[in-house]
């Protein structure tokens, strides 16, 4: 039995023979990287630390993918695969982010800092992050 | 070159007239009977056995979810409490959507009839993974046991969405219903992740990609949301069954938590699902329509792309059933667009078929009748869904039996359809024999009839005002109501017939033939019913695009 | 069928499933099964990133406290564990390929030692939350930090790192089956360490998750 | 004309100024849709006659559409769906975002009523009064699950979120008495959880106001006088409080006399309570823990047995803690017991 569009690549990638040298290689980056998320993330950088941290990680998780996973020597429907979920991972985020972010004041979590209201929970905790009360749901716009 | 010059176009003709009578005849005996021990089927890894598995579970369960279905239209005849009290109502409307959608839909079509047919029309001998094909059979009965053992003992009354905070607090039985579907997702991954392996892998030589039958791009397309959406409402079910034992506060206000990231979470499952239930049906369709009206589909590569556009663009909808959820108006404009967007691909779809018709050569059979009902409904009631997918005119439309009557003529309007339109037209590559044409035809009439008569109704109670899961009503909603039990009705019975006239053809049927509708459907091409490997002799090879109809055919099966 | 592959291999050969096409395709199938069933893995977890996207997007005060309350030496040293069994388990595959079975049975062995310390580690942390009351939801109890989403950050944090465990443990039965084949049959080969690469991969994707949570976890 | 479209559709009464701008989309996409449908339904049924089949073996030509359909098969719904969202998303909007002048009016769903609350003062309870021709914006809130507050006449809809505001507004345009449905499964009476709302002409809303703050008045200083008398609430009364919230008793039960699943705990002690069985009991203490342990035992009138037994759930202390709280209720010592509810304040 056979099938159409047979290709090779795939088996003479993976059939190709390279010494243990790559993967030392991606692990000494991996460790590098490692060193430099743990030391940026303790400087506790204001805004774009999470940012640069995950930068790091998806770096890192490339590299990952490409030589451990050999994702580089297999074919592009496994590609594809990778691609697609990763794509989906990040609409399916930004969706709901962006729901939060965007909503009626009043309608996200009290206590939050996109909310106006308290958390009944952690009264004594209210302190100066919480402005106002629930007077300013008389500010009557949808958007914060 | 022509259809005829594969090598078994001119096929021998099983022509037996009990199971398996004449299969002595050549040495490969069909599937149906090679091995009977009850073992044999139990422990099978043929596809076409698994499938027939698959299909006599969700028959099962599509008269199970059926009969809650009539109490509950019974129970809404009155206003007031008819046969039962608003416990049992609201466990029965869930009951009914989980079954329908987790134990009925999602399986009939793939499970059943995609695992018979995509291998036969791939020219492959199997499926790629064999035995994970059974054992998704079997991880499928587990989770179904589990969901209807909880739902009997206790039972659940959140509604097949189990919403949080309701979900959280219930002192119903959550966790082993929700569990049952959580396993039951598992079973659903691995048919589709071994459809997708199987297209890619096992395609005989001669299938391109745009060769593929467009029932297989139909199951390819809905394989790949399977595997991507699945996962999320697996979580989804585990974190609520958590919620409700040890109080995480993930969902739950009190906690900080938020209910609408749930329905967040829910519908980016939920949303592409109803997608996995319609894809396949359209697949059908496209095969139906092509074989009966003997054309090539009008615009191939156009129905073939707009499965995907659908699946991809599919995702990035869901918060179409979050409009008046406390969503933020900019996610509502954003999922507002995405909606409309899909539906211009099935819009595609819809005029392709009418324009396979065209110029056609028609035979008005069964299936083709139920294509009939499924065109109207399916624009009927994609259209109703592009209504309340437009965001204002939602306000008013959300949760009541508008909705109920929109997804009501997809899901039974097109996706049944579809389904017995796939027994009718396949009955006999499965089984080797004929059913009945005129009671076929009758029971077709009478299902569109009292399909419309159910739930063009409730359009009307959607407009009126009333809501959906109410166990009573205010008065003047009894008319309506009235007739939409009534309709109901007319519906059972003509699932009653059919349930009869195919069990009988099923056991004393005529002999079938090899193809008796001289379709050119690449799974015509083997035996009726088929070998257990798929083929006697050499891979056969497929020189046209399926439903190719254009040049004389000098050498085709005379007659049945 | 008629066209058995001729890269059948040799004598303690790999399985061949006749209803593939070629041995070839038979393992192209089969990792790209692998790919579609890892892709359900990172959508699994992806619904846990969400939510801790749009918690940390809420209260980033109160994650970022609740952050300082774990111990960012054990979670570098387990990140660093895992790094390292990723480097054996992919060197597990090289020596497969290499049909050197004794080097397979080492590294997995290796492999599996950095799991069982990485679970050890963790086990620590947790206990160490368990007596700090810092606890998802309902039985959270630390006194030190009372902030509207401090409950939430240590839901989300026990929840992504039970499921990644639970991932640790099923990962270390896969290799662990892998490794006893190289012991017992010594049969992986040039032409036959599928099963090594796909028991691989799932471990590789085991450290993936972790490198993604170790920053959204210990470094906020 | 519409009128009778109305009928038609069954579309209920129009009595605010959102009503006017949805049902107007509604016909246009209601009757597209009838167009399409019918249109497709119809050009099928021609071919199936125009195109039997008149030999067995028919070959037919090979069609294909040119670039030419393609495109129009994908532009005229385009166009059509995109101007719907446009309009839809327009109105949308409007809905979500209400006037600066706009009256407040505080809604709160609960398992199965509406309460309601305005800033001028009064409460009320499953019957909103408003003015019309005057924008009021809903605050909607929920002390225990999901609801939604529908008001068809109206053609709103939003959902209430527990501890959570959201909101919505109208400008009812003719007076009258409309319903309002609880659109948001929220378990066993969720089909009973019906009000109303009262629009009244803006003079007879005034008068109305007017009224219910000297009414109000009047019972602040009751509540108040009657807070007075209360002893010191015993430790075990208090503890039986917080049980009641966690062991989910007043998920079925209220302590403001309002009746629920079950019957209410306000007053209960020491009543007269009548049967299913036709009999009456006094309510005591024994009365009450063979409540808790074997609720089937004596149903109450007019309730179903859906109570769980806490035969096992509950130990002896604290069952008794639970009667003793039980016990405190017997006086007008009414307060929200909301051990998880939202901040709900009327406002001043
Ligand atoms: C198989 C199932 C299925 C399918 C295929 C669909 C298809 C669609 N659905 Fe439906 N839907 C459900 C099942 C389904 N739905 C279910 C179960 C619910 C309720 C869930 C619950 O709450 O319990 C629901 C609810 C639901 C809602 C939420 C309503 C609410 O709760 O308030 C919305 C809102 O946008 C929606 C929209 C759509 C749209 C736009 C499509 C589109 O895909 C439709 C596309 C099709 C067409 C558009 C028809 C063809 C078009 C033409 C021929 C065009 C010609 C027109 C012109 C030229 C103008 N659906
Ligand atoms: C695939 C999905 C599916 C299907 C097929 C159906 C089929 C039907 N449904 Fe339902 N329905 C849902 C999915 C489905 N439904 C969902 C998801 C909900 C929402 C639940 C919720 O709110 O949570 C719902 C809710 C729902 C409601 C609203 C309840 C409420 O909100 O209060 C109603 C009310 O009329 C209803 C009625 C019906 C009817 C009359 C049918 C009829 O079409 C049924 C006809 C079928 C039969 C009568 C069975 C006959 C079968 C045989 C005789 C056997 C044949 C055997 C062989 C061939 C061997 N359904
Ligand atoms: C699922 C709903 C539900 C829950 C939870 C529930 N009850 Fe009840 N309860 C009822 C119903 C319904 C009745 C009336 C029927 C009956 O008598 O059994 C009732 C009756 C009672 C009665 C008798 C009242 C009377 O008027 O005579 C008492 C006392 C009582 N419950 C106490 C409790 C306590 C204490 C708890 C919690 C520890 C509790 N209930 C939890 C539903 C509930
Ligand atoms: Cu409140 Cu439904
Ligand atoms: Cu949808």
């Amino acid at each position: 039995m056979a099938i159409v569009n047979e290709t090779h690549t795939e088996h003479r990638n993976m059939q190709e023979h390279h010494g243990t040298a790559r993967y030392w290689i991606v692990y000494g980056a991996l460790l590098a990287f490692t060193l430099l998320t743990v030391i940026t993330g303790r400087m506790h950088l204001p805004t774009f630390g999470l940012l640069l941290a995950l930068v790091i990680a998806t770096v890192k998780g490339t590299l990952v993918l490409l030589f451990f996973m050999h994702l580089i020597d297999h074919k592009g429907a496994n590609r594809l695969v990778m691609g697609v979920s990763l794509l989906f991972v990040i609409l399916m985020i930004a969706a709901p982010m962006a729901d939060f972010a965007t909503r009626f004041r009043g309608s996200n979590p009290p206590g939050s800092h996109v909310s106006d209201l308290k958390d009944l929970n952690f009264p004594e905790a209210q302190g100066d992050a919480i402005h106002g009360g629930s007077h300013d749901l008389k500010n009557p716009s949808t958007h914060p | 070159m022509t259809p005829s010059s594969s090598p078994t176009a001119e096929g021998v003709l099983p022509g037996h007239d009990d199971a398996g009578g004449h299969a002595e005849h050549h040495h490969h005996p069909n599937y149906l009977v090679d091995g009977t021990t009850v073992k044999s089927w139990l422990l099978t890894i043929d596809h076409k056995r698994i499938g027939l598995m698959f299909l006599a579970s969700v028959l099962f369960f599509f008269l199970v979810g059926g009969v809650f279905a009539l109490a509950l239209r019974v129970e809404l005849l009155t206003p007031g409490p008819t046969v039962m009290d608003a416990m049992t109502y609201n466990r029965a409307f869930t009951l009914h959507g989980l079954i329908m959608i987790f134990l009925f839909m999602i399986p009939a079509i793939p499970a059943a009839f995609g695992n018979f047919m995509v291998p036969l029309m791939l020219g492959a001998k199997d499926v790629a993974f064999p035995r994970l094909n059974l054992a998704s059979f079997y991880i499928y009965v587990t989770g179904a046991v589990l969901m209807v053992w909880g739902m009997l003992n206790g039972g659940l009354d959140t509604g097949w969405t189990f919403y949080a905070p309701y979900s959280i607090h219930t002192t119903t039985t959550v966790a082993p219903v929700l569990f049952g579907a959580f396993v039951i997702g598992f079973s659903s991954i691995a048919t589709g992740l071994n459809f997708i392996v199987t297209v890619h892998t096992m395609r005989a030589p001669g299938i391109t990609w745009f060769k593929l039958p467009l029932f297989v791009w139909a199951i390819y397309a809905t394989s790949c949301i399977q595997v991507l959406a699945t996962p999320v409402i697996g979580l989804l079910t585990l974190l609520v069954v958590g919620e409700n034992l040890f109080d995480f506060g993930l969902f739950d206000p009190a906690r900080g938590g938020d209910p609408v990231l749930f329905q967040h979470l829910f519908w980016f499952y939920s949303h592409p699902a109803v997608y996995i239930m319609v894809l396949p049906a359209f697949g059908v369709m496209s095969e139906v329509v092509a074989a009966y009206s003997r054309k090539n589909i009008f615009g191939y590569r156009a129905v073939a792309y707009s499965s995907l556009g659908i699946a991809f663009v599919g995702f990035f909808a869901w918060g179409h059933h979050m409009f008046v959820s406390g969503q933020s108006t900019f996610d509502a404009g954003i999922f507002g667009v995405l909606t409309m967007l899909v539906g211009v691909f099935t819009a595609i779809k819809v005029f392709n078929w009418v324009g396979t018709v065209y110029k056609g050569a028609v035979d008005f059979r069964t299936p083709f009748a139920y294509f009939c009902g499924f065109l109207f409904f399916t624009v009927f009631g994609g259209m109703t869904g592009i209504a309340v997918g437009t965001v204002s005119l939602d306000v008013p439309w959300h949760d009541t039996y508008f909705v109920v009557a929109h997804f009501h003529f997809i899901m039974v309007g097109a996706t049944i359809m579809a389904f017995l339109a796939a027994i009718h037209y396949w009955f006999p590559k499965m089984f080797g024999r004929m059913y009945h044409e005129g009671w076929g035809l009758v029971s077709a009439a009478l299902i569109i009839l009292g399909f419309n008569a159910t739930f063009i109704p409730q359009f009307l109670l959607g407009n009126y005002g009333m809501p959906r899961r109410y166990y009573e009503y205010p008065e003047r909603f009894q008319a309506l109501n009235v007739a939409s039990t009534a309709g109901a009705t007319l519906l059972a019975f003509g699932f009653v017939i059919i349930a009869i006239y195919l069990t009988y053809a099923l056991f004393y049927g005529r002999a079938s033939g090899k193809n008796p509708w001289r379709s050119t459907g690449y799974e015509w091409v083997s035996e009726s019913p088929p070998p257990t490997h798929n083929f006697v002799g050499p891979q056969p090879t497929f020189p046209e695009e399926p439903h190719y109809y254009l040049a004389p055919k000098k050498d085709e099966v005379k007659d049945v | 069928m008629s066209s058995a592959p001729a890269a059948h291999g040799a004598a303690p050969g790999p399985k061949f499933a006749e209803h593939f096409a070629s041995l070839e395709v038979q393992n192209h199938a089969a990792r790209l099964g692998m790919w579609l069933f890892l892709s359900t893995e990172i959508l699994l977890f992806a619904g846990l990133f969400v939510c801790y996207a749009c918690y940390r997007f809420l209260y980033p005060e109160a994650f970022a406290q609740a952050s300082r309350h774990l111990d960012l030496t054990l979670g570098t040293v387990n990140t660093l564990v895992l790094i390292t069994s990723s480097l054996t388990a992919a060197l597990a595959v090289h020596y497969a390929k290499e049909a050197k079975n004794n080097l397979v049975a080492v590294m997995v062995g290796l492999t599996l030692l950095m799991a069982v310390g990485f679970l050890v580690i963790k086990g620590f942390e947790y206990s160490h939350k368990f007596h700090e009351g810092t606890l998802p939801g309902k039985h959270y109890h630390f006194a030190g930090l009372q902030l509207p989403g401090a409950p939430m950050y240590f839901t989300i944090y026990f929840l992504t790192t039970g499921l990644h465990a639970l991932h640790v443990t099923i990962g270390m039965g896969v290799l662990g089956w892998m490794g006893l084949r190289a012991l017992t049959q010594k049969s992986f080969g040039p032409n036959n360490y599928t099963g090594m690469e796909l028991a691989s991969m799932y471990w590789h994707l085991v450290d993936l998750v972790w490198i993604f949570l170790f920053p959204m976890l210990y470094l906020v | 004309m519409s009128d009778i479209a109305n009928k038609i559709l069954f579309l209920p009464e129009r009595a605010s100024t959102f009503a006017d701008r949805v049902d107007v989309l509604h016909y246009f996409v209601v009757g597209t849709t009838m167009v399409m449908s019918a249109g497709v339904g119809l050009a099928a049924l021609f071919f199936f006659f125009r195109y039997r089949r008149r030999v067995p073996n028919q070959t037919t030509e090979y069609v294909t559409p040119d670039l030419k359909t393609e495109f129009l098969f994908v532009s005229v719904p385009l166009v059509f769906f995109l101007a719907w969202f446009a309009i839809g998303f327009r109105d949308f909007t409007w809905v979500t975002t209400p006037p600066k002048d706009a009256m407040d009016v505080y809604v709160m769903g609960k398992q199965w009523m509406w309460k309601f609350a305005y800033p001028e003062g009064p409460n009320g309870v499953n019957v909103l009064h408003v003015p019309a021709n005057r924008p009021v914006r809903l605050l909607i809130t929920s002390r225990d699950v999901l609801h939604s507050f529908f008001v068809p006449a109206f053609r709103i809809k939003m959902d209430a979120l527990p501890g959570r505001y959201t909101q919505v507004w109208f400008e009812a345009t003719k007076p009258g008495t409309y319903q309002v449905l609880c659109t948001e499964y929220c378990g066993l009476s969720h089909s009973k959880m019906l009000a109303e709302v009262v629009v009244l002409a803006p003079e007879d809303f005034e008068e109305w106001l007017k009224e219910q703050q000297r009414g109000r008045l009047q019972g602040r200083q009751d509540a108040l006088a009657d807070t007075s008398l209360v002893p010191p609430v015993a430790r075990m009364a208090e503890q039986g409080e917080k049980l009641a919230g966690s062991q989910g008793c007043l998920k079925c039960h209220t302590v403001d006399g309002s009746p629920h699943v079950g019957p209410t705990f306000l007053g209960l002690y020491d009543r007269e309570e009548k049967l299913a069985d036709g009999q009456t009991v006094r309510v005591d203490e024994a009365y009450i823990t063979q409540s808790m342990m074997d609720p089937g035992a004596h149903l109450v009138v007019g309730y179903q047995n859906v109570m769980p037994t806490y035969q096992g759930k509950l130990q002896g202390p604290e069952t008794a803690a639970i009667v003793e709280y039980l016990k405190t209720l017997r006086t007008a010592n009414v307060r929200e017991a909301s051990p998880e509810g939202p901040a709900y304040d009327p406002i001043q």
